[in-house]
């Protein structure tokens, strides 16, 4: 597996990565290991040297670190800024990653010590508000979704041995649902997020009936504002949107506003 | 025999979350002998509070990447207890399909990634693709099957997007269906070959006496939802899991931790089957016979081989679910539920045991309280009085610094514990 | 039922292809030349026969360029059109396609097809004064032209180029301006900024041009004068108000536009402008239909 | 034109005889949460699959002819040279059956651009040549502006074209190979009564259109409005996400990417359909961009089918089928968008 691979003649390098997981399910990186059918191809792309979830070996001379989850303690701090300093490439895995996902939902209590006494009770703990890698370090490349989409990664991945830029699709989950001839949940009565979340996960939400919770971030130039017309417009309750918003942390000042808007309606 | 000995494994490999072992042995007296769970806790149960039930499954499968279809099942039949609700003979089967599905997926993936690696030398799989081709295509063509049937009936085989309360946003394909049959009946074969490679592993010899907790139906080997039983003879209700757990905390833990008769107890496969033994369908008990798994055994080792014969039994009974399903016609995948005030509780085997969520719902049905007791955290305790035994047993051994890891490390990793789970 | 008619047709459902299927050939890089940091000189030629004495083309015309899995864009051909199907494109290392063309050897097999576009009518021009006005990457689609009017240099009247570019060390075809000065071409060069050893002005294109249009006779430039003009958009903007100033009627004033181009062929939108196909009826354009674009430039 | 009349029972059999091929129709795909039936085509098997009396499809049958993904050509890697299998995707004959008319113009349209000499779209022509229409006559929905389009019937493009009256069906045959496989068939001739029958459907049809589209020297209105505020009124509406591209009859620009396998030993290119309203769709490298805003997308769009087609084929690139209005999710509609560039404001956004 060692030898170089050549691709038209050019020599294309076969990167030492790296996995590191932060505060989060430790989903996507499974979903590497859920990708059967091309697990092989993927391990013959990179040669992986540090994967605590999947191997006892570890090294710290990786070119590119995947990083997934977010950081909620002091010492993942310290974690993340000694992967930025040995990675050449790092790679923010996942929405936890990329915008604090699940976690950052804590974050929407302003008294965080009612959050720590809510689960643990008088018993002392240490935490910090859920936050995104970028918060910390420079993130060179972001990988959405929650979780985030095999297909997507392989594609990612082959393209930066090659050398080619990764472009994120600029056009929203519609365009994808549409393409996968499904009935809109607006039709049936039910939000989606559709209309504003970044498309790259081929609209996998939506294809199962289920309307679109905008894991993958906004779109760029998302109109918003047209979004909460039309879910009044359809009489769909303000706050099953701004469940929506706020669940991964991508629309996250949107749905702060949005909150203090319902909040102050009340 | 004279040893001392030093283990301080920092962030455990090959196995969900983080966690750390610490020994020390002088003289052959064990000083310190420790299971420390580092994770960083993530509160969902906070984070629920104030939401609308429809945003429980959806978040609170989001505590972990394994098992996260358990978790999606366990939240909604919270909720769906909580307002007196009572799904669909189809939608049931549709759930304890995808639920065996998740077991078989989460169960390979132990078996063959993150445990066989110990028995056969090396540090991970991935050497394995080069030394032992074969038993890596058979756990990739075991996982493919678990996961490709996933997606067809949960719509996707992490965090799932079809089952929601009151039942699945859509069905699978009849058609689908009845391939995805034909793969589960061949994948028998994959599983003898499985049984016959372990049947040629030595398990440690280390017992330890456990009471195990698991669920108990009547005439079935549990699933979803029913009595809680342990081996201790304490049999409770459903909705009285607190008295189940007992959950407390301590310093050298982030996960809470649960006793109920003794000091710890232990949840999972084996507690499964040691409580259910008499349930397991045909082939899966052959096959416990052939690998010496009886019940009550009290071998920790034992919860992989314990996991390989569920793998069996899952298949053997995910193919009479299909053609109850193939069966009938299909009902609508939906029913409509009304919200109402109450306290719901789901308790669910997931792979690494009973996973309990627990809901108190206001009228509109807003969560003003979740509560969420993990398989994994029950067993810390447990894990954490093994190692200490297990150092004993290794200091009258006599044994060298490096085989005390290595069996500790192999102790921690047969319990197949989802730290991050855990602590949530 | 008795056996229905099966409305077969479709004897192309697949077709295995070496070039000519989809208008394109297979190619090779016979040589490449680093011209600066950035732009490298390809020569290519066609691997068919045929194909290659078939490859006509105009200046001012664009081929396609592929890679097979990285990516197909298009090209000015930069070389003359007497040269045929053994092409020499100039080429800026700018993004995935154009990066990954610049790893390429000697030797390698690329996709070509076309050609494509409208061209500069350098033919319809003859006996009249030709002004090339090229800055930056511009002055890759004007070499044909020029070359074009080197090979009949007899045949044209006063022969101008200007070209602007941002540093010395960015000039293109450096090798070249002393040949085309012997051709009696005026080519007057200026930078945005100099760098060490620069002897020549420093300024904006427009400068030259101003110069040019002070020493020539006003009614003599604009009745005898053909302008083509290629670069970024906003020199296109205040070169062709000066033109027009100086009297230049629009259907004389020629420029080449860019935009993102997917085929090259009129069928998948993406250069289009209105009814317009920067791909078909286009890259080349005269003033007026430039002004009957909304938003061309 | 050669007219004939059907019973409905024959048409069974007619369906049987094409069922060699593969057949698609409008199919009943769920319900609305206001109740409407909401229709797409599928393949289909049996005649009593189709909803020959659907009201409109969410999307065109496109996925057809113009897929919104197709693996275009894969390129074997070979050192430093390549094969290259290019794949036209058209492996079994197509029978469309129950196209409104509006649809069957769109393929006409289509045909303009995408047969035009000399670069032809090869995989449209490899699909289109295996093509079998079966029309149908509709009844216009509170959306359809076909009337206005001039696209409300057919003259050419389909291979016959059915109207039921009754128990029958009013036939209009346009090809031999129609002709053909119905001479098979028990037909009757139709008589002066029929004609009447038919004539009075045509009529009673006509007065059910409501809304109203004035394109009346439209290609100079857009192109004095092309600064118009109402521009931006839309603009700021526009999701740009698409949908309406996507669930157009007749439109069809694409974006094309390429991907190599992770063993690098093959790669491919893709075709995917994409959309004007876009936000990168007029970017260049480098990353300048000419329509960086939601109105100059939106405008575009019009701006094409309104007055850029119109200039080039004399007719507009639009059939009137009020799928683009329907599925916007944002409720921008052309016979909206075209009133208020005509009145110059826009009522009620
Ligand atoms: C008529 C004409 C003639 C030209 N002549 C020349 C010439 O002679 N010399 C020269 O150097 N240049 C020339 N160019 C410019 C040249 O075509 C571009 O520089 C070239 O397309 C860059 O390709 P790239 O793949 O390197 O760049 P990229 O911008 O990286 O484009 C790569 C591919 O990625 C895709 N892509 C890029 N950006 C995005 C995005 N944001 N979102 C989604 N996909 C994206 C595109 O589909 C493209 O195929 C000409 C352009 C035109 C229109
Ligand atoms: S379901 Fe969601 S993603 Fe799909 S079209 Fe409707 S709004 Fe867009
Ligand atoms: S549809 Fe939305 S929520 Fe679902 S995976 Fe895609 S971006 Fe995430
Ligand atoms: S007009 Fe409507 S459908 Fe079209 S891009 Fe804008 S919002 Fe989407």
């Amino acid at each position: 597996m060692k030898d170089e691979k050549k691709y038209l003649g050019v020599a294309v390098p076969r990167p030492r990565v790296g996995f590191f997981e932060l505060s989060s399910c430790e989903g996507c990186q499974l979903q590497l290991l859920n990708n059967e059918a091309s697990l092989l191809d993927f391990l013959g792309l990179v040669e992986i040297v540090n994967f605590r979830e999947g191997m006892k070996e570890a090294a710290d001379d990786y070119q590119i670190a995947f990083v997934e989850g977010s950081v909620t303690r002091a010492d993942e701090e310290e974690r993340l800024h000694k992967i930025r300093r040995n990675a050449d490439l790092v790679v923010a895995l996942g929405s936890c990653a990329c915008f604090g996902g699940v976690n950052q939902l804590k974050n929407r209590f302003q008294d965080q010590e009612w959050v720590k006494k809510e689960v643990y009770g008088n018993h002392p703990i240490a935490s910090q508000e859920a936050r995104p890698l970028s918060a910390f370090i420079k993130v060179d490349l972001e990988i959405y979704g929650c979780p985030i989409k095999k297909e997507e990664v392989e594609r990612i991945v082959t393209n930066l041995v090659l050398g080619k830029a990764v472009n994120h699709p600029k056009y929203p989950i519609c365009m994808e649902c549409k393409a996968k001839e499904n009935i809109c949940l607006f039709e049936l009565g039910e939000p989606c997020l559709g209309p504003i979340t970044r498309a790259g996960c081929d609209a996998w939400c939506p294809s199962n009936r289920l309307g679109c919770w905008g894991c993958r971030g906004p779109a760029p130039e998302a109109n918003i504002a047209e979004l909460k017309r039309i879910v009044a417009k359809r009489k769909i309750p303000l706050e099953r949107l701004l469940d929506r918003l706020e669940c991964f942390g991508g629309f996250a000042g949107e749905a702060g506003k949005l909150r203090l808007a319902l909040e102050a309606a009340k | 025999m004279k040893i001392s000995c030093e283990v301080d494994v920092r962030h455990l490999t090959r196995v969900e979350g983080h966690g750390n072992i610490r020994i020390s042995i002088k003289n052959g007296e064990v000083k310190e002998a420790r299971w420390e769970v580092v994770e960083t806790p993530r509160f969902f149960e906070a984070m629920l509070v104030g939401k609308l039930y429809e945003n429980a499954p959806y978040i609170s499968g989001r505590i972990c990447g394994i098992c996260s279809i358990g978790h999606t099942l366990a939240s909604i039949r919270a909720i769906e207890n909580g307002f007196g609700f009572t799904p669909s003979v189809q939608t049931a089967r549709l759930r304890l399909l995808l639920k065996h599905m998740e077991t078989l997926q989460s169960h390979i993936l132990h078996i063959y990634f993150l445990a066989a690696p110990d028995f056969l030398g090396v540090g991970s799989v991935l050497p394995l693709t080069q030394s032992h081709p074969e038993v890596v295509q058979q756990a990739l063509r075991l996982k493919m099957l678990a996961n490709d049937l996933c997606d067809e009936v949960g719509g996707r085989r992490l965090h799932p997007t079809r089952t929601v309360v009151g039942g699945f946003t859509m069905l699978p394909e009849k058609y689908t269906l009845g391939q995805f049959r034909q793969r589960l009946v061949a994948s028998l074969a994959d599983l003898a070959a499985s049984a016959a490679l372990f049947a040629s592993f030595t398990l440690p010899d280390f017992s330890r006496e456990t009471e195990f907790v698991s669920l108990r139906q009547e005439g079935a080997y549990p699933f979803i939802g029913g009595n809680l039983l342990s081996t201790d003879g304490v049999l409770k209700k459903e909705h009285e899991y607190r008295a189940m757990t007992n959950e407390y905390m301590a310093d050298y833990s982030t996960s809470k931790l649960s006793r109920l008769s003794r000091k710890s107890l232990a949840v999972g496969a084996l507690a499964r089957i040691n409580n259910n033994f008499a349930y397991l369908r045909p082939k899966a008990a052959a096959i416990a016979g052939d690998l010496g798994l009886r019940p009550i055994s009290h071998n920790p080792f034992m919860n992989t081989i314990a996991q390989l014969v569920e793998c069996v039994h899952v298949v053997e009974e995910s193919i009479v679910l299909i053609d109850e399903l193939l069966a009938a016609d299909w009902q609508e995948p939906r029913q409509l539920v009304q919200p109402r005030a109450g306290i719901g509780v789901g308790a669910v085997e997931v792979p690494r045991g009973i996973l309990y969520h627990c809901l108190h719902l206001d009228g509109d049905g807003r969560i003003e309280k979740a509560d969420c007791v993990i398989p994994t955290s029950q067993n810390h305790a447990n894990i954490y009085h093994d190692i200490e035994d297990l150092a004993l047993f290794c200091a009258e051994q006599g044994k060298s610094d490096m085989e005390i890891e290595h069996l500790a490390e192999m102790l921690v990793r047969a319990y197949d514990p989802c730290i991050s789970c855990s602590v949530h | 039922m008795s056996k229905g008619p099966c409305l077969e047709k479709c004897s192309s459902g697949k077709g295995r292809s070496h070039g000519h299927d989809d208008f394109s050939h297979m190619a090779e890089i016979t040589n490449v030349y680093s011209l600066t940091a950035t732009e490298k000189l390809y020569q290519i030629q066609i691997i068919d026969a045929d194909a290659r004495r078939d490859f006509y083309f105009q200046p001012g015309q664009f081929v396609m360029l592929e890679v097979p899995g990285i990516g197909e864009a298009p090209f000015s051909i930069s070389s003359s059109p007497s040269r045929r199907g053994d092409i020499e494109l100039c080429i800026r290392a700018a993004g995935t396609m154009t990066n990954f063309l610049s790893r390429l050897e000697r030797g390698v097999m690329i996709g070509i097809s076309g050609p494509f576009g409208t061209a500069f009518p350098v033919a319809d021009m003859v006996g009249s004064d030709v002004l090339l006005l090229a800055g930056g990457l511009g002055i890759v689609p004007l070499r044909s032209p020029i070359m074009a009017v080197l090979e009949n240099r007899s045949r044209y009247g006063r022969v101008d180029i200007m070209y602007g570019a941002r540093r010395p060390s960015e000039l293109l075809f450096g090798y070249q301006h002393a040949m085309w000065r012997q051709f009696d071409i005026g080519l007057e060069v200026i930078v945005d900024e100099g760098e060490e050893g620069w002897q020549g002005p420093v300024g904006r294109i427009t400068e030259i041009l101003q110069k040019r249009l002070a020493q020539g006779e006003r009614r003599k430039f604009a009745k005898e004068t053909n302008a083509i003009v290629c670069g970024p958009p906003v020199m296109f903007k205040f070169v062709c108000d000066m033109l027009l100033q100086a009297g230049l009627p629009m259907e004389k004033i020629f420029v080449s536009l860019e935009r993102r181009m997917h085929c090259g062929r009129g069928k998948c939108c993406r250069c289009n402008i209105g009814s317009t196909y920067t791909c078909v009826d286009g890259p080349v354009f005269d003033y007026w239909s430039v002004l009957n674009l909304k938003e061309a430039i | 034109m050669i007219f004939k009349i059907i019973a409905a029972r024959e048409l069974a059999l007619f369906f049987d005889i094409l069922a060699v091929n593969k057949i698609v129709g409008p199919v009943k795909k769920g319900s609305a949460a206001d109740g409407r039936a909401l229709y797409d085509f599928d393949v289909v098997y049996d005649l009593a699959e189709l909803s020959l009396d659907f009201d409109q499809t969410i999307h065109p049958a496109k996925k057809y002819f113009l897929p919104y993904l197709e693996e275009t050509c894969s390129f074997a890697i070979r050192d430093k040279g390549w094969e290259k299998e290019v794949d036209y995707g058209a492996y079994r004959p197509v029978v469309l059956f129950g196209l409104h008319a509006c649809d069957i113009n769109a393929l006409n349209k289509l045909d303009k651009v995408l047969l035009a000499e000399p670069y032809p779209n090869r995989f449209y022509a490899a699909k289109r040549a295996s093509m079998f229409i079966v029309g149908h006559s509709c009844q216009p929905t509170p959306a359809c502006f076909c009337h206005a389009m001039g696209t409300d019937s057919v003259l050419q493009g389909c291979d016959l074209f059915l109207t039921p009256m009754g128990d029958e069906y009013f036939v209009e045959i346009f090809s031999s190979r129609a002709y053909h496989i119905l001479e098979n068939l028990n037909l009757r001739e139709p008589g002066s009564k029929d004609h009447k029958l038919f004539q009075e459907a045509v009529e009673a049809r006509k007065n059910l259109f409501t809304a109203e589209v004035d394109t009346s020297d439209l290609t100079k209105i857009l192109d004095m409005e092309f600064d118009s505020p109402v521009w931006d009124q839309w603009g700021e509406k526009c999701l740009s996400c698409g949908t309406c591209a996507q669930v157009c009859p007749t439109c069809y620009c694409y974006g094309v990417e390429e991907v190599v396998a992770m063993d690098m030993a093959s790669a491919g290119k893709i075709r995917q359909l994409y959309s004007c309203n876009l936000l990168d769709f007029a970017e260049v490298a480098g990353g300048h961009n000419f329509r960086p805003e939601s109105r100059g997308r939106l405008k575009y769009r019009y701006y094409h089918k309104h007055r850029g087609f119109v200039e080039a084929f004399e007719e507009a690139l639009c059939v009137g089928c009020g799928r683009c209005g329907t599925n916007c999710l944002a409720d921008i509609n052309v016979p909206e968008v075209i009133a208020s560039v005509r009145g110059g404001e826009v009522e009620d956004v």
